[in-house]
């Protein structure tokens, strides 16, 4: 009972700040609230008893992507807000659509399927078993995302520096 | 340490190809690979060569085998590997000996030569040929091993064709002569292997096998020798027979005997290492090998005369007899030799042929050891005329026309040279002993008398008179070639500037030396008096052995004098008449060396001198045959039948595309080709309206797509 | 206990917001930041169903973090290549980028 | 005897005997936690606050404050009074959530950090079995306050000071992050606890990787913006940076934050580097606990101040060199060092003694390195030098 309050007002709470990222006129704002979104899907995953994800998130989400996004807003700080409209030509119908989108799928998870759910309980080792999986069984996606990331590192500089010439 | 069996072949390939590959540029580490793996294949070689000597009757039973399935031939399994048994054991005795020496002494004479390294490339892979011939376990591997020999003595003869004139001593003509001498010595001796490979395909197809072991049972041999066949001209024969006759056409090529015996003194344009190993040791008694090899075969059928033998023995008497004859009247020091070996591998062949197995396979290791140390001297000696004539050039003597045709080889250049170069001269003499068969000391006395007395009790007396009459000759060329060579005064400036060659030569020489003459005390045969006790034949009983292993009954022969005094006058005589000839008196008139014999035998010594005739003989004959049938070949091939069919299809082609271009292409295909463009066009024109460039309309699509999908999955 | 059902209709509304942002946002970086929110709900279904459905088996987990890296990848190559087109073009509208009409 | 946690015991049978259900006791609990551990924080940061005052002003020859109470103790709570009284300003052109969130959500980054600090044994508000990547979150989280601070009072020079603080702090998290990874990698776990019971028997992670102790330091350093690294707010050249146009009790805020974060930083290298809590008799006498990890924490606390002091600020690129050339590589060799050595099948000891000689090998190449950079530095120097121009 006490859960499923937590949940609701985590996930409202989550929601609101997601449709403020998408909607709010200003982009430094919508990264704030960005960050907002990341911290209640951050205790969503504490509520699935993930806490080694939701610290990920936190570390990752808010700690690296969102600041990035923050500190790429400041750099084009100029045209952030006013100038135009942020929306663009087609943004209704994406709305509609993506409304449509949005019932379709609910309707979906909701009602039409019953997912075989078990009541197993997460077993306490079970940070020790991820790493060891990371390692082990999932060492060839492990070690392809860490040179996935070092490439992206070294892409980005390179897209990113000033040319000279 | 059977399983390092295969070593003793693969070490020497290993130098070949690390030669090849890479050492190709330094000459010290191409020399010194060959000799080193060389060196070890000898160790190995002896380790088991004395295994051997130790049990012979072990060995002889139950060789040292390392075999291996090699592939599946239709309904058997092809195994394949070495064997190491008595017989094979002599000859892993003197076959990497030889080498070794022999490998050592070119580092000397090939010295300064600019295809250095590759010489010794060739030598490394003749050397896998011959041990890998010799070890074999059964008949293909061997006949491939003797291919690869084929090929080495067709690379070795033919080492200096590759040669720019004037970029060393070698002049033009000499460049020709190597080249058609390399390729007749390939062609003649191609023309063996051809006949014994349709004997070896037929004595597969007979047994199903190739396999030593399995080929020469006795119940194979037996079923060999009860099966008949029909050959045209000869009636019926018994198998055996015919496959023996078959294989042994392979030998005649390989030891260069009668009718294939005319490559062999041209192979000798090579260079005098290869002559010595290749044409004089090993190579041309492999030959000889495979007979021993293979004698079971040839013993098969008992009853009646034996065709086989019979044919084996003509063959080799007559041979030693003819060669003899030529080797009368040769000037070459080296062409002497030559025709020697021819004459002593017929001796061998004789003996095979009444079935003196033993005396064959004694005879062939003896003459191994002094037909190489001869060849070894003879070609330190012509390194020395040949430096000699290029101070005495130096010096100012000898003008150039002398220069341009001088043979360093030819024996009437030469003269006096023992007191120059005395460690070749002494050790030439006593090769030359040997080769003569002087009694009682010498290694080639043992050998040959052992084979006289086998035909003389065998009773073989037309074989015996006339190899005793060419021991005679032998004897008499042999001493005739060590007056000229070594005694009397210097003809030549290059033989007055002459001087002894390096250690690097002279200590092989020295080795093969001792060996030459101590060898062959091992074959005293008991009976013999006084000497026999000392020995007691170590050497009948060692190969005894395997005479046993193979069921062929060897009596001891009683010793018996005449045969051997026979031979001993004839040998002392041919001394005597070549020292009567050469020795005492020096034979300079004023047109330059003139010959005894020539105006004593006339026409007799012109037919000698030009080795009656046989090239031309061939010359005329076969080769022109061939050279005939391929021309007509030729023209009736393309011009006839190639050419008019391949024009017409070049007509007919050229119709057809013409008549496709007209009506196909320009009606229909070109319109066809218009249209598609037209279409594709207007469509394109049409569609790209569709392309915005703008990401988010596609995603704008990629979501209408998926709503729609969705809805389809729901089954609305 | 709360259903599964819940935790996938937050991520199903989740993800359709953030491709709204995708579809309808001119700058370059709001797109981006659509297509964070996009992946976040995705690792909320992976962890949902991991919860629910296996518990005791990490691959649900690893799945995740392997999202996490990819987005971080995503997000600097993303944020690089819009300072470039920035310096280019002098802008990050994406709809003014298009070079590719046909 | 004398174990603090027998205070526990006590404590929850008490309100077992007051009847309560267990959710409730486990809401009490989590109350009293926080507010002891916010007293404990606060107090902690008033005293700090004197400290370095004091310990400034012995650098450099004052007296510091000694009015109020004996030696000046009171004269931080007079300035906290103080600042309450002044007025609270905000610019007309802020973002006023976000320039109200920011001095929160500062403070509110470094309090979450108290939860996993263990004290004593066992005496540790949520022993999280995370919690050192519980830790490097909530570290984000501060530079995002920086940043709203920055951003949101639309002032050039708090824009340029967020600017300053995201390189900054981003570029010294790595660092730090990978001097944290060591001690997780020797100890096996990532619970603050389970690190500090680790470190039994004098095996301090800081002696066994000095190298790796001094990375911490210096990222410390950087993060808590101390100087040399205090560029977020280098008075000489940004004025006050990001938190320029905050007065009155928000800037107090700002203060708050910087001097809790002071104590988290030193308490965290007390527990990954210094044994926490560990110390001679501590099994027997767990209460020696808590006042071996205060000695430790204040010796490090009063090193920050000593060199906050001493040192001068260094060039901007030179901090970012610093950070990514040399911090970054080291960090790197040497968490491979430890997790190598930590693989290795020999006893304990012996690893230890691997690890600090590679440590010292690689603190003196590094060393090395920076000499010869600096001294080429010199040269270009040297030559770069004209005389100046004289009037004639």
């Amino acid at each position: 009972m006490v859960l499923q309050g937590v949940f609701i007002i985590v996930s409202l709470f989550t929601l609101l700040s997601a449709l403020m990222v998408v909607t709010h006129r200003n982009l430094f704002i919508s990264a704030l609230f960005l960050v907002s979104t990341f911290f209640g899907v951050a205790a969503l995953y504490v509520l699935l008893e993930a806490e080694f994800l939701a610290v990920a998130q936190v570390l990752v989400y808010i700690g690296a992507i969102a600041t990035l996004i923050i500190f790429a807003i400041m750099l084009s700080r100029g045209m952030m807000q006013g100038r135009t409209s942020p929306y663009n030509a087609q943004a209704m119908w994406a709305g509609i659509g993506s409304v449509v989108l949005g019932l379709l799928l609910l309707y979906v998870v909701a009602f039409q399927v019953d997912w075989p759910v078990t009541d197993a309980k997460v077993p306490a080792d079970t940070i020790s078993n991820l790493g060891a999986a990371l390692v082990g069984h999932y060492v060839i996606p492990f070690e392809v995302a860490s040179v996935l990331l070092l490439a992206a590192l070294i892409g980005a500089v390179m897209i990113a520096r000033e040319k000279e010439y | 340490m059977n399983a390092t069996l295969f070593l003793i072949p693969a070490l020497p390939f290993t130098a070949f190809v690390l030669i090849v590959l890479f050492t190709n540029q330094n000459k010290k580490v191409s020399a010194g690979l060959t000799i080193g793996t060389t060196a070890v294949s000898w160790l190995l070689g002896w380790y088991f060569a004395f295994r051997a000597f130790f049990s012979p009757h072990e060995i002889a039973s139950e060789p040292i085998r390392l075999t291996i399935p090699w592939f599946a031939g239709g309904y058997s399994v092809f195994y394949t590997g070495f064997q190491v048994d008595v017989l094979t054991a002599a000859m892993l005795f003197m076959v990497p000996f030889l080498c070794l020496l022999i490998f050592i002494y070119s580092v000397g004479y090939m010295e300064g030569d600019p295809r250095f390294s590759r010489f010794f490339a060739y030598l490394a892979l003749f050397a896998t040929g011959m041990l890998g011939f010799v070890m074999a376990d059964n008949m293909l591997l061997a006949f491939i091993f003797w291919e690869l020999m084929g090929v080495c003595s067709y690379l070795l003869i033919g080492f200096w064709s590759y040669r720019k004139p004037g970029e060393t001593h070698i002049d033009h003509a000499q460049v020709i002569r190597a080249r058609n001498a390399s390729l007749k010595a390939f062609i003649t001796t191609r023309v063996g292997d051809t006949v014994m490979l349709a004997g070896m395909v037929l004595l597969y197809a007979m047994t199903g096998s190739l396999r030593w072991s399995e080929v020469l049972s006795h119940e194979t041999l037996h079923m060999l020798s009860e099966k008949i066949a029909n050959v045209p001209f000869f009636g019926l024969t018994p198998w055996a027979t015919v496959l023996a006759i078959l294989i042994f056409w392979g030998a005649i090529g390989k030891s260069a005997q009668f009718p294939l015996h005319v490559w062999l003194p041209d192979a000798m344009e090579g260079p005098t290492p290869v002559s010595a190993l290749i044409h004089a040791a090993t190579m041309v008694s492999a030959g000889v090998y495979l007979i021993i090899r293979t004698f079971p075969l040839f013993h098969a059928v008992m009853e009646g005369h034996n065709g086989a033998l019979l044919f084996v023995a003509f063959i080799g008497t007559f041979t030693a007899f003819f060669a003899a004859t030529i080797g009368v009247a040769q000037f070459d020091i080296k062409r002497v030799l030559a025709y020697s070996t021819i004459s002593q591998l017929g001796y061998m062949f004789a003996a095979l042929g009444i079935g003196a197995y033993i005396a064959a396979a004694f005879h062939l290791i003896m003459h191994a050891f002094f037909k190489a140390l001869l060849f070894l001297s003879s070609g330190s000696v012509i390194h020395a005329m040949h430096h000699g004539h290029h101070v005495a050039h130096a010096h100012g003597h000898g003008d150039h026309e002398e220069e341009d045709h001088f043979n360093p080889n030819d024996m009437r250049n030469m003269g006096g040279l023992l007191k120059k170069m005395p460690v070749t001269g002494w050790t030439f003499i006593a090769g030359g002993l040997s080769l003569s068969g002087f009694p009682l000391i010498t290694s080639g006395f043992w050998s040959k008398d052992e084979i006289l007395s086998d035909a003389w009790h065998g009773g073989h007396m037309v074989v015996f008179w006339t190899l005793a009459l060419a021991a005679f000759l032998t004897a008499f060329y042999t001493w005739r070639q060590i007056f000229m060579t070594f005694f009397g005064e210097p003809r030549t400036e290059a033989a007055k500037h002459a001087h002894e060659s390096p250690k690097s030569m002279t200590v092989p020489l020295t080795i093969l030396a001792i060996f030459a003459i101590a060898a062959g005390w091992s074959g005293i045969p008991e009976s013999f008096p006084g000497l026999g006790a000392l020995v007691h034949g170590w050497f009948q009983s060692f190969m005894g052995a395997q005479a046993h292993a193979i069921g062929l009954e060897v009596e001891h022969l009683p010793f018996d004098a005449r045969p051997l005094l026979i031979s001993v006058v004839l040998v002392l005589s041919g001394m005597t008449a070549a020292w009567l000839l050469y020795g005492r008196r020096s034979n300079v008139t004023e047109h330059g060396y003139v010959d005894p014999l020539e105006p004593a035998l006339g026409g007799l010594w012109v037919a000698m001198h030009n080795k009656w005739w046989v090239d031309e003989f061939y010359q005329g004959t076969v080769i022109a045959f061939a050279k005939w049938f391929s021309h007509f070949a030729y023209a009736f091939d393309d011009k006839w039948v190639i050419d008019p069919i391949v024009d017409g299809v070049g007509r007919f082609g050229r119709w057809l595309a013409v008549s496709v271009r007209r009506f196909i292409d320009e009606q229909i295909i070109d319109r066809l080709v218009n249209a598609t463009a037209w279409v594709s066009n207007v469509v394109g024109e049409w569609a790209r309206q569709i392309q915005t460039g703008q990401a988010q309309n596609y995603l704008l699509a990629i979501l209408l797509t998926v709503g729609v999908l969705l809805v389809l999955g729901l089954g609305w | 206990m709360i259903p599964l059902s819940w935790y996938l209709a937050v991520a199903a509304v989740l993800f359709v917001m953030g491709f709204y942002g995708v579809l309808a946002r001119r700058n370059a970086i709001a797109i981006l930041m659509g297509i964070e929110l996009m992946l976040n709900s995705v690792n909320i279904n992976l962890l949902a169903f991991w919860r629910y459905v296996h518990p005791t088996d990490v691959a649900g987990l690893v799945f995740a973090i392997i999202v996490i890296t990819v987005a971080a990848a995503e997000a600097a190559v993303g944020l690089a290549l819009f300072i470039a087109l920035y310096r280019l073009r002098d802008t990050v509208n994406i709809d003014e980028v298009d070079l590719l009409k046909g | 005897m004398l174990d603090p946690l027998i205070l526990g015991e006590w404590w929850k049978s008490f309100l077992e005997g007051l009847g309560l259900s267990s959710g409730w006791i486990i809401l009490i609990n989590a109350v009293v936690v926080t507010v002891i551990l916010l007293g404990f924080g606060l107090t902690s940061v008033l005293f700090l606050i004197w400290l370095e005052r004091k310990l400034a002003a012995r650098v450099q020859d004052r007296l510091g404050p000694n009015r109020l109470g004996p030696y000046g103790l009171i004269q931080t709570v007079a300035d906290a009074l103080k600042l309450m009284t002044k007025e609270d300003i905000t610019p007309d052109n802020a973002e006023r959530i976000t320039y109200n969130l920011a001095p929160g959500l500062s403070v509110f980054a470094v309090l979450m950090l108290l939860l996993v600090i263990p004290f004593g044994p066992g005496l540790i508000g949520v022993d999280l079995n995370i919690g050192v990547l519980f830790i490097v979150a909530m570290g984000s989280i501060g530079i995002m306050a920086a940043l709203m601070a920055g951003w949101s009072s639309n002032n050039k020079y708090a824009l340029l000071g967020a600017f300053r603080a995201v390189a900054q702090l981003l570029s010294y998290e790595i660092p730090m992050v990978l001097a944290m990874a060591a001690p997780v990698i020797l100890a096996g776990t990532m619970r603050m606890n389970g690190l500090a019971e680790a470190q039994g028997g004098g095996r301090w992670f800081g002696l066994v990787m000095p190298a790796m102790f001094i990375i911490y330091i210096l990222a410390a350093l950087a993060e808590n913006e101390r100087t040399p690294f205090d560029f977020l707010e280098a008075d000489s050249e940004i004025v006050a940076g990001y938190h320029i146009e905050y007065s009155g009790l928000k800037f107090a805020w700002f203060f708050l934050g910087f001097f809790l974060n002071t104590l988290l930083l030193a308490s965290i290298a007390t527990t990954l580097f210094l044994g926490g809590w560990q110390g001679p008799f501590v099994k027997q006498v767990p209460i020696l606990g808590p006042i071996y990890y205060f000695i430790k924490t204040t010796v490090i606390i009063a090193f920050f101040m000593w060199e906050r002091a001493t040192f001068p600020r260094l060039r901007i690129d030179q901090m970012m060199a610093f950070a990514w050339k040399v911090l970054v590589p080291m960090g790197l060799v040497l968490v491979l060092a430890a997790a190598a050595v930590a693989k290795l099948p020999v006893g304990t000891a012996l690893q230890s003694v691997i690890l600090f000689v590679v440590n010292v090998v690689v603190l003196l190449v590094a060393l090395g390195a920076i000499g010869r950079h600096l001294r080429k530095e010199a040269e270009r120097y040297k030559v770069e030098v004209r005389p100046m121009p004289t009037m004639s």
